[in-house]
């Protein structure tokens, strides 16, 4: 059910706003990033868990997985990316759990971090170290 | 890279109350605005921004995605459905383009 | 003597081989045991410049295959060559320059690349590109990096790991 | 201070071993690939006699080298990313192409039937005694008798197709003839595996054979087998062909490289294929 590209233009009038959106994020700081999803509201710890690998063969693709059971919506962050908001997720009443599994790039070794709005309106977060490897052939 | 392509795993049927996993891929280049083409200019950014499945226009999940997501994008999530329905996925690209999957799923 | 070669994507890192003073590669002298007692370019070794080009990808890129203390904020050392920690209790200098300069006339059939060497090279590429090299002098280093590595080398004088 | 050659060569040597056992982890071979939870591959196989122990008694697959987290992505069709060019191989496999108005299916039939064990076999020399990757069929199909135009050996097209093809030998023993008309390719071949080319002077067995298990940096040696081919690459984000590795390695060794698709990469290609006779042909398979 892969729609055509002309079909998707027709589908996508409201593609536009997003776009605008995407572009101004661009290069936001961790902090940034933090400051605008809490509304600089106090961070906790527990009750969220971050799983990525410890080392990273490749950068372009490091599997992470973020768990929150409660949350209302979670917020990846790779700090040392140029722009390091990796992505958010928002969890609805057909959710089955609050985990999300995804792939990610990573510029250089870092801490992952994760951000979770739990349901109460309160912030927990967690990081995790990946170190990823550099290459040795080559210019 | 041709057309966004998307792929959906999910069960066919799953027990009221009982999470279970999707799995979701689309082939897409995920360009991060980032890179610079071969005489040094920034190549535009073109990335799926938005992701959501709905359950019988129940929202599952809605991400936003940047350009720090892995060119194709796979994203697994659970979720949980208390009724036969329809799952159904969409892709937002920057270009304006909306890709669409769905799965029917009955009560086990 | 003195020639200039532009080497594509790697010009900033690849100097001409053969400045005018410099030994040039053909005429370095090597003892029975392949090691080099004569200073390639009569000009002391800078040990800063040395670790920049051990640990730099594009330069000499020892840090791919050795490990040392010397280096060790390098992420990720390879391990294909002995550590390099304490070599200065191993090497003197004359010996270091023969290993660099050419290893295999100190190590016979050694996987290390001889790195101001022009001979017995298949061949010979244009830097990374894949191309064919656009002048048969090229050598991996200058004769002043050798004697950076070397300086730097020198300073590696740690006990030896066990 | 000074030591002597000899005294030193040998402390040097000393080193390198210790630093070889101690250093990282080998790879991991106790790890079993099962795909899709149901197709086992044969992933250590007993050496080919013909390599007489130059890579011990056992041949392994790259995926032995790769971390858990990459090696997991070959584990399932749905995570492995090359599926989504094979998929497009698939769609163009019924698609009528050319002059003549044929499609691959047209005379090869279900590509599951069509194809079935070919890659295990490739290359292989014709009838007309050239040597034959799935490239130069693919192209001798497209040009003589679809009458369509030939693809670029390194382009989406083709390698999303012999990915495709590849899969339908899925773990099935590579299992490339290595005698009879193919001696002289296969001498060949071995010939240039042991060749020190490019002002590093390193050749394939430098590397893969002397050093598998050692890491450049953190380039995790393998044994280069090519049983994988064509491999979806992190690093490229996309699929390279067996060539393409060839030249980037041959690159490195700041060589001037072949061209891919040329005599002597077909040579190589036969005789590395032949190291790895035994390994189940694991292509499109996933590495860093």
């Amino acid at each position: 059910m892969t729609y055509t590209r002309r079909d998707a233009l027709v589908v996508g009038a409201g593609g536009l706003a997003v776009l605008a959106m995407t572009r101004a994020a661009w290069a936001v700081t961790a902090d940034e990033a933090i400051a605008e999803f809490t509304g600089g509201a106090a961070m906790g710890e527990g009750g969220i868990t971050l799983t990525a690998p410890e080392i990273a063969e490749n950068g372009n693709v490091v599997p992470v997985e973020v768990d929150a059971a409660g949350a209302a919506e979670i917020l990846v962050l790779a700090p040392g990316n140029p722009s390091a908001t990796i992505c958010t997720v928002a969890f609805g009443p057909a959710a089955g759990s609050q985990r999300l599994s995804t792939r990610i790039r990573l510029a250089k070794s870092q801490d992952v971090t994760a951000v979770a709005k739990m349901a109460d309106g309160s912030f927990v977060s967690t990081s995790q170290p990946v170190k990823v490897t550099v290459g040795g052939c080559g210019g | 890279m041709a057309d966004a392509k998307p792929r959906v795993k999910a069960p066919a049927s799953a027990a009221a109350g009982e999470p279970f996993a999707i799995k979701t891929l689309i082939s897409h280049e995920m360009e991060s605005g980032q890179r610079k083409d071969g005489d040094g200019n920034l190549i535009p950014q073109k990335i799926i921004n938005r992701f959501t499945c709905d359950f019988n226009g129940t929202n599952v999940v809605d991400m936003t995605l940047s350009g720090g997501v892995s060119a194709n994008p796979y994203i697994e999530f659970d979720a949980m459905i208390d009724q036969a329905g329809e799952l159904k996925f969409t892709w937002y690209d920057d270009d304006g383009s909306v890709y669409e999957d769905a799965k029917t799923i009955d009560l086990a | 003597m003195r020639k200039l070669f532009v080497l594509g994507a790697a010009a900033m890192m690849t100097l001409p081989s053969v400045l005018s003073a410099d030994t040039a590669p053909r005429d370095v002298a090597f003892a029975d045991d392949g090691s080099v007692a004569e200073s390639l370019t009569g000009v002391a070794g800078d040990p800063t410049a040395g670790l920049e080009n051990a640990t730099s990808r594009g330069i000499g890129n020892c840090v791919a295959c050795h490990v040392a203390e010397g280096w060790k904020d390098a992420a990720f050392p390879g391990n294909v060559g002995p550590a390099l920690t304490g070599i200065a209790n191993v090497y003197d200098e004359s010996q270091l320059r023969g290993i660099l300069v050419n290893s295999k006339k100190t190590f016979e059939g050694t996987v290390m690349p001889s790195f101001y060497n022009l001979d017995d090279i298949i061949r010979p590429g244009d830097a990374y590109t894949g191309k064919a090299a656009t002048s048969p002098d090229v050598t991996i280093l200058t004769a002043q990096q050798i004697e950076d590595l070397i300086a730097l080398l020198l300073t590696f004088d740690e006990p030896l790991p066990e | 201070m000074r030591i002597r050659a000899k005294h030193s060569a040998a402390l040097a040597s000393a080193l390198v071993i210790a630093l070889a056992g101690a250093a990282r982890a080998e790879p991991d071979l106790d790890a079993k690939l099962v795909i899709n939870g149901d197709l086992e591959m044969t992933t250590i196989a007993p050496a080919p006699a013909h390599l007489e122990g130059a890579l011990g008694d056992n041949v392994i697959s790259g995926w032995h080298y790769r971390d858990a987290a990459t090696r997991q992505m070959e584990t399932d069709d749905f995570e492995n990313p090359a599926m989504s060019a094979v998929d497009e191989a698939l769609a163009a496999w019924d698609t009528v192409d050319g002059s003549e108005g044929k499609s691959c299916a047209d005379c090869h039939g279900a590509i599951e039937e069509g194809m079935k064990g070919v890659t295990a076999v490739l290359p292989k020399v014709t009838e007309a005694g050239a040597l034959w990757s799935a490239e130069d069929f693919i192209n001798d199909c497209r040009t003589n008798r679809m009458g369509a135009e030939a693809w670029d050996w390194d382009k989406d097209p083709m390698k999303n197709m012999t990915a495709a093809i590849a899969l339908q030998s899925r773990g099935m023993p590579v299992n490339v003839a290595i005698d009879g008309a193919a001696a002289p390719f296969w001498e060949q071949g071995k010939e240039m595996y042991y060749t020190r080319y490019g002002l590093l002077q390193l050749s394939c067995a430098n590397c893969h054979e002397q050093n598998n298990g050692n890491y450049i940096r953190a380039d995790h040696l393998s044994q280069g087998q090519i049983n994988g081919f064509p491999v979806f690459r992190l690093k490229n984000d996309g699929l390279v062909s067996i060539h393409n590795r060839f030249a980037g390695c041959v690159r490195d060794t700041r060589a001037e490289t072949f061209s891919k698709g040329g005599p002597e990469f077909h040579a190589l290609e036969l005789y590395v294929a032949s190291r790895g006779n035994g390994l189940a042909v694991e292509g499109p398979s996933v590495r860093p």
